[in-house]
């Protein structure tokens, strides 16, 4: 088994350095086909791991130490259990489809090679982040998919820097550098929360940390798990820290489809599942981060309705269903977070494969205001899409019904109703906009015509690659009874109470009603064509909306113009004018004497006689004193 | 080989004196061979050196002045040891990397020469000899500056040359007051470190001996408000020059802290750990901006050492194994990484004479080569876990947390202040479309470039996947040096902020 | 009675006669005759030192003022000279050349 | 009688230096340096310094003035020195304030009293005699020096002073001064 845990482990890597060798020449087919196959190898392994883990149990290796100083010892070591066991196989399924899909969506790109060399490794870092058994190695892993992601959104960093009003991302490398710097931040308080674990614990052993965490002083627990839960709010894009999540559509299609949806703003969700026994211990922190993620959820889906960018819709709503699962892991319904991750991770994966798709037959268009009518060109696309979209609505009997519905039980069944109503609200949303888009995409008016486009469908292998995705995003919520079976075996078990049992039809009904509702709204206004009112589109709300509440334009008003200006300042003003002047003050002081001290180099014999005797005088004169003194 | 320590201080010395009469055609390949040569020496004594020993190796001793109990003594532990190996690397890195240099002959002469202060330097435990090599270090150091430096280079090496030596001097006189003590308290004169240690001083005395020192450490190291010769020092200085003067001189300062101030004076330094701790985060977060302003490359890169040295700083305070170990492998790993990056701006320095940002842009795209290895060392410099730069720092700010938790939140802004100005010089100089003229026809890196920067790159992964056999011999040291100072402290809130490992504990 | 002091007092008073000689003087042959009687003051007081010590030393150390004086006059003499016919002139006015 | 004696030798030497030293005319200042000397090798007659009495009045007032005397003769001395004084406060000033000093120090009752003598006159001997003995056992190494030294000065004056005084060997250049021998080998 060991060896399987390092084949799956390290196979994306081998993958990855293979395409770095041919990182600067010309595309070679051969790196996009030996990278998938490796990644499908990877899968291979997976899968192989969790039937192992289903039937045996969990699976410890240890390769070697990686850092020893005083009693810190963090080694190399790997733990595949359930939760890991579901995550790797996730991540490398989702992985492997979009490496495949990557050959043809790339197809003509000059980074080809490169592409497939940075794919790999984040999926190399992301399995590392989900199969570490200590704290430092997810560390490893989570400032791994963050470069690997920083490489990726700025994957085409040849391009300009605009204007907000153009771009909302201004270029690939502006929104690359601020989804590294934004992670950054978060990461600081993460590796402050590994701190507190060292000192406190004398470990970073999931297993050690775990153990003593019951016998832990509360309040250390309560800043432990604010700190860890900052980590994940900047790598899951939580509200402060979720501006860089929908900049990053800048990347590639597949990128945003991998990093962006399925697998690494998820490592947030993941790192509250892994941390449970923590985060039981203080239900006010877990309250707040179910809070904070209902928040999340309606927030984003508040930016997603007026969108226009067809990715970036997306994002939102990836952001949104990040708010989901984050009130699931809050509200204590730890595998209910980790089933609607599974589920999230194939139908929003297949949603932006879709996306990408369209872009490709519309020429790298993002508006939705300029497609519409797709559905006779692409027709599989227009499929997938469908499905995913009524996966994410949360439509019966599609895998985001059963996730979601299942996190609304969980808030209704906490009594926290507020959380419970504005997550339904959401769903209400989440089926307007996802079907908006929808709609205006591939139904309505063929407005494509009018700006020249010719869209085509993709390259068959590219659908067939699509289909796994497809299948699971229909039917992963038909196994979600030996899902909870399966992974409560490491996690709380979260039992309904009696009472909700007797509600559940009655929630369920409630909850496809809004969904429907969205879904009907949507149908009503974009279906047959697109209609835009002036009025509307120049309303506040509508604004702010579309402006995303004006957040990314505060932050650079906020942060990045005064720091960039306080530095300057620190530079110009301080370091020049202020520290340095002094030392050089200091020097001109010791000049300016010496000048002062040469009138009396007159040249003069005479003059040097009379300083020479002034001075044998005041000599005498000292001594005199100093006589008198004794 | 038990002399092996005179042997790598005096071989580069017989060597640049001996390239006096070698040709100019041939001088490179003497370098080369000469720097290739010591380096292999210092090798030897890596894989000589008894990892499981914390204390001295590879003692000499020969009296000079015994009267005043001067000695040529030597010794290495494994905090020294390998500082004494980078300074060879970059010694061998720098020489292979100069290119078409004016006065080729007496530059590679003088970086001889600079290289036998540096082992010098840190091999030393007798106080004097230790001076003479820290002061002797100037020399070349002025030279390389002000003959082959840029347009304000006799600035630059004045203001460099008499700033460490002002607080060099302060220094000297914290010394022979020690010695001074010594002798009223044991009879005898000696200037030997490990006497030294043994001497317990009054607090109030170390209080004032423990400023003495440190002034001449921090001016070296630099920190704030002591640090502006630095960029100058760095913008003029030739690259070879940046290289060696970030990779191993500024780390004299920091060893300095290490080797004198905490063994010597413990309960000072446990006192003061709350004003060093707050001029390291000014320093780290102040310089972190000053650096964001900058409009040079080189400049970036020197502002970002001393802020990377404020982390160092950190980790010495940090009054435990595992940040005093941190802080050291961040010495090295700082050396590397900044040496790198130094020779990096000195490649496209070469071709374009000039360093501003605002000149490139886009350069990801004309030279791949280039940018990928500045990538590497770039997300070494923010410290991205599995390269050098993250072991070093994660450790100095994991063990400075143990004393003080709040001021690590603040040091640590390092990494995210790191990444804003290292990032946005990528930004600048990398990435965004080819629009001056003058870059579209830059070639790649070449072959000498590439002999001198890929044994870096090799090292700066290698160190951040295994960092093992570095940080064994510099943990059981640390350890050593940590147990050492507890049992010495006076004060019982010293013993209490001195942390010793379990593992040493268990040992005894 | 004549003790010590007023030997020593003497030599003080010539001794600071020289000093005005050698500051107020700007003429080079001037300066020299300030100087011999600054170096005569200094033979009157280890003259009288040693005598009334009754110690040899003293008058040693005039015996070799004497013959520093003899050889200053001779060397310096010589230069004198050089200068002379150089510039033609002893006024230590002229001679600025050490000007800083 | 002594008393008279040294005040009146001190008060004729004050006088004559003063003299000296103010004069304008060289002669007048030589004369009186000369006369001064003299009569300071009186002062050591009474101080029992027989010997340095005699070698004051022959190197002094022999040698020394002779040199000066004849030095004189290559400069127009004879006449009144023009000479810019400066201010003569700054002048008097400093001469008396360390005229103040020194009289201060010198006549405090700091000095000691059981001074041991490091090299007593020998019982017995006179004046010469008991010098000499000192000079040429505890004081030979220094006295062959001093004769060196005059040696050397000696030498050095003639150098200076004496032939191709026409031409200033220190102030050119060495290609010169090896042409200017050439010719003169020729």
């Amino acid at each position: 088994m060991e060896s399987l845990v390092y084949i799956a482990l390290f196979s994306p890597l081998v993958g990855s350095l293979f395409a770095a060798l041919y990182g600067m020449s010309p595309k070679r087919l051969v790196t996009g086909v030996v990278t998938s196959l490796l990644l499908f190898v990877s899968f291979v392994a997976s899968v192989m791991l969790l039937q192992h883990v289903v039937n045996v149990g969990p699976v410890r290796v240890e390769l070697m130490d990686w850092i020893v100083a005083g009693d810190m010892r963090i080694p190399f070591g790997f733990a595949v259990d359930q939760v890991t066991a579901v995550m790797m196989t996730v991540v490398t399924l989702v992985s492997t489809v979009v490496h495949v899909y990557s050959n043809g969506y790339m197809e003509h790109d000059k980074g080809f090679n490169r592409f497939f060399s940075y794919l790999s490794a984040f999926v190399f870092s992301m399995l590392v982040l989900v199969m570490s058994d200590n704290f430092l190695g997810l560390f490893i892993g989570w400032e791994g998919v963050g470069v690997c992601s920083w490489l990726l959104i700025g994957f085409w960093y040849h391009k300009e820097d605009v204007g907000r009003d153009v771009n909302p991302s201004i270029s690939p490398s502006w929104a690359a550098n601020e989804a590294f710097i934004m992670n950054r931040i978060a990461d600081l308080g993460m590796l402050v929360g590994i701190f507190l674990i060292y000192w406190n614990i004398g470990s970073l052993q999931y297993e050690e940390v775990f153990r003593a965490v019951p016998n832990l002083d509360h309040g250390l627990l309560v800043l432990i798990g604010i700190m860890l839960f900052i980590g994940a709010m900047g790598k899951s894009a939580q509200f402060p820290l979720h501006t860089w999540l929908a900049d990053a559509m800048e990347g590639p299609t597949p990128v945003s489809a991998l990093i962006h949806a399925a697998t690494m703003v998820t490592a947030g969700v993941y790192l509250v599942i892994r941390a449970n026994p923590l985060y039981s211990q203080i239900p006010e922190v877990s309250y707040f981060i179910a809070v904070l993620g209902t928040f999340v959820a309606i927030f984003a889906a508040s930016m997603a309705l007026v969108n226009r960018d067809l990715k970036r819709i997306i994002a939102y709503s990836t952001l949104s269903q990040l708010g989901y699962m984050f009130a699931a892991a809050g509200l204590g319904a730890y595998w209910v977070a980790l089933f609607h991750l599974a589920a999230h991770a194939f139908f929003k994966a297949l949603l932006f494969l879709g996306a990408g798709n369209v872009m490709h037959a519309m020429d790298d268009e993002l508006d939705i205001f300029k497609m519409g009518g797709l559905k006779k060109q692409m027709r599989w696309t227009f499929l997938y899409m469908g499905l995913a979209s009524l996966a994410l609505a949360g439509i019966w009997p599609f895998a985001g019904f059963f996730s979601k519905d299942t996190i609304l039980e969980a808030a209704f069944n906490e009594h926290s109703y507020g959380i419970w109503f504005v997550l339904w609200l959401t769903a209400g949303l989440t089926a307007f906009y996802s079907f908006r888009q929808v709609f205006l995409t591939f139904l309505s008016d063929e407005r494509y015509k009018q700006y020249g486009f010719h869209p085509h469908e993709v390259q068959k292998y590219v659908l067939w690659a699509m289909a796994p995705l497809a299948v699971l995003a229909v039917v992963f919520g038909w196994w979600k009874e030996s899902f909870m079976e399966f992974v409560t075996q490491l996690l709380p078990a979260y039992e309904m109470s009696e009472h909700t049992h007797h509600m559940v039809w009655i929630l369920i009904v409630v909850t496809m009603a809004i969904a429907l509702g969205g879904i009907a709204v949507a149908y009503v206004l974009y279906a047959k064509r697109l209609k835009r009112s002036e009025k509307i589109e120049q309303s506040l709300p509508y604004r702010v909306l579309s402006n995303q509440y004006y957040i990314p334009i505060l932050y650079e008003k906020v942060f990045s113009k005064p720091y960039a200006e306080l530095s300057d300042i620190a530079w110009k003003e301080i370091d020049l004018q202020v520290v340095d002047a002094t030392v050089d003050g200091i020097a001109h002081v010791v000049e300016e004497s010496g000048d002062g001290a040469r009138k009396m180099q007159t040249g003069n014999l005479s003059d040097y006689l009379k300083w020479m005797a002034a001075g044998a005088i005041l000599l005498a004169v000292l001594a005199v004193f100093a006589a008198l003194k004794h | 080989m038990e002399n092996i320590l005179s042997v790598l201080i005096f071989f580069p010395l017989l060597a640049a004196l001996l390239g006096i009469v070698v040709s100019k055609e041939t001088i490179r390949v003497y370098g080369i061979t000469v720097a290739a040569i010591e380096f292999l020496l210092s090798l030897w004594l890596w894989f000589a050196f008894d990892t499981a020993n914390g204390g001295f190796q590879f003692i000499e001793y020969i009296p000079l002045v015994s009267d005043f109990g001067i000695n040529y003594y030597l010794g290495v532990d494994g905090i020294s040891l390998f500082i004494v190996v980078m300074a060879t690397l970059m010694t061998l890195v720098g020489i292979i990397s100069l290119g078409e240099v004016k006065d080729l002959k007496n530059l590679i002469i003088t970086l001889l020469m600079l290289e036998v202060t540096m082992i010098g330097v840190f091999v030393s435990l007798d106080a004097i000899v230790f001076y003479l090599f820290w002061e002797f270090s100037l020399v070349p150091m002025l030279y390389i500056i002000g003959a082959w430096g840029g347009e304000k280079r006799l600035y630059a090496a004045v203001k460099f040359f008499l700033y460490t030596f002002a607080g060099s001097l302060i220094m000297l006189v914290g010394m022979l007051y020690v010695a001074y003590v010594y002798q009223s308290v044991a009879g005898v004169w000696s200037f030997a470190l490990t006497d030294w240690y043994a001497l317990v001083l009054p607090i109030s005395v170390q209080k004032w001996l423990f400023w003495a020192f440190f002034l001449g450490f921090a001016i070296k190291v630099p920190m704030f408000p002591f640090h502006t010769w630095l960029p100058y020092a760095h913008g003029q200085a030739p690259t070879v020059g940046s290289v060696i003067l970030a990779a191993v001189l500024l780390k004299m300062g920091t060893y300095g802290f290490v080797r004198f101030s905490l063994p010597m004076f413990p309960d000072a330094a446990v006192a003061y750990i709350v004003p060093v701790g707050v001029i390291s985060i000014i320093m780290i977060i102040y310089t972190a901006m000053v650096a964001y302003a900058q409009e040079d490359m080189k400049q970036v890169i020197a502002y970002s050492s001393i802020s990377h040295m404020g982390v160092i700083v950190l980790g010495t305070f940090a009054m435990n194994a595992e940040g005093i170990a941190g802080s050291v492998f961040l010495m090295l790993s700082h050396g590397i990484v900044s040496g790198a990056l130094f020779l990096l701006v000195g490649v496209i320095y070469d071709r374009r004479h000039t360093k501003l940002m605002s000149e490139f842009g886009g350069l990801a795209s004309i030279m791949p080569k280039y940018a990928v290895i500045f990538g590497i060392m770039l997300m070494a410099s923010v410290g991205l876990p599995l390269t050098i730069g993250f072991v070093g720092e994660y450790l100095s700010l994991a063990g400075f947390f143990k004393v003080a938790p709040v001021m690590t939140l603040l040091g640590g802004f390092s990494i995210i202040l790191g990444a804003v100005y290292m990032l946005s010089l990528y930004k600048k100089s990398f990435f965004g479309p080819v629009t001056n003229e003058a870059n579209k026809k830059l070639f790649d890196l070449d072959k000498r470039e590439l002999t001198a920067l890929l044994p870096l790159v090799a090292i700066v992964v290698w160190l951040g996947v295994y960092p093992k056999p570095v940080l064994g011999p510099i943990d059981t040291s640390a350890k050593a040096l940590v147990s050492f100072m507890h049992e010495k402290a006076q004060t019982p809130e010293a013993k209490a902020v001195i942390h010793v490992s379990k593992s040493t504990k268990e040992a005894r | 009675m004549i003790g010590l002091t007023h030997y020593l007092v003497l030599s003080a008073i010539l001794f600071s006669l020289g000093i005005v000689g050698v500051i107020r003087r700007k003429n080079l042959l001037m300066l020299f005759f300030a100087t011999e009687i600054m170096l005569n003051a200094a033979n009157v007081a280890f003259a009288a030192i040693s005598s009334y010590y009754h110690d040899l030393s003293g008058q040693m150390f005039a015996f070799f003022i004497v013959a520093i004086a003899a050889s200053e006059v001779a060397v310096g003499l010589g230069l004198l000279i050089l200068l002379y016919k150089k510039y033609g002139t002893l006024d230590l006015d002229n001679f600025t050349m050490l000007k800083g | 009688m002594e008393t008279f004696a040294f005040y009146l030798f001190a008060i004729l030497i004050t006088g004559l230096f003063a003299v000296t030293v103010m004069s304008r005319n060289i002669l007048y200042a030589m004369t009186s340096l000369a006369a001064g000397m003299v009569l300071i090798s009186g002062l050591f007659f009474i101080l029992g310094a027989d010997f340095l009495g005699v070698v004051q009045l022959i190197v002094y007032v022999g040698a020394v003035m002779a040199l000066y005397a004849f030095g004189m003769m290559f400069f127009d001395a004879t006449g009144v020195v023009k000479e810019n004084n400066g201010s003569p406060f700054v002048v008097f000033l400093l001469g008396g304030l360390s005229a103040v000093v020194l009289v201060v120090i010198f006549s405090a009752p700091a000095i000691g009293h059981n001074v041991q003598a490091l090299y007593p006159p020998v019982e017995g001997a006179t004046n010469p005699q008991a010098v000499g003995l000192v000079l040429f056992t505890k004081y030979l190494i220094p006295f062959e020096v001093a004769a060196v030294m005059l040696l050397v000065a000696m030498i050095a004056g003639i150098i200076l002073a004496g032939k191709k005084m026409e031409r200033s060997l220190s102030s050119t250049h060495d290609e010169e001064i090896s042409e200017i021998s050439e010719k003169d080998k020729k």
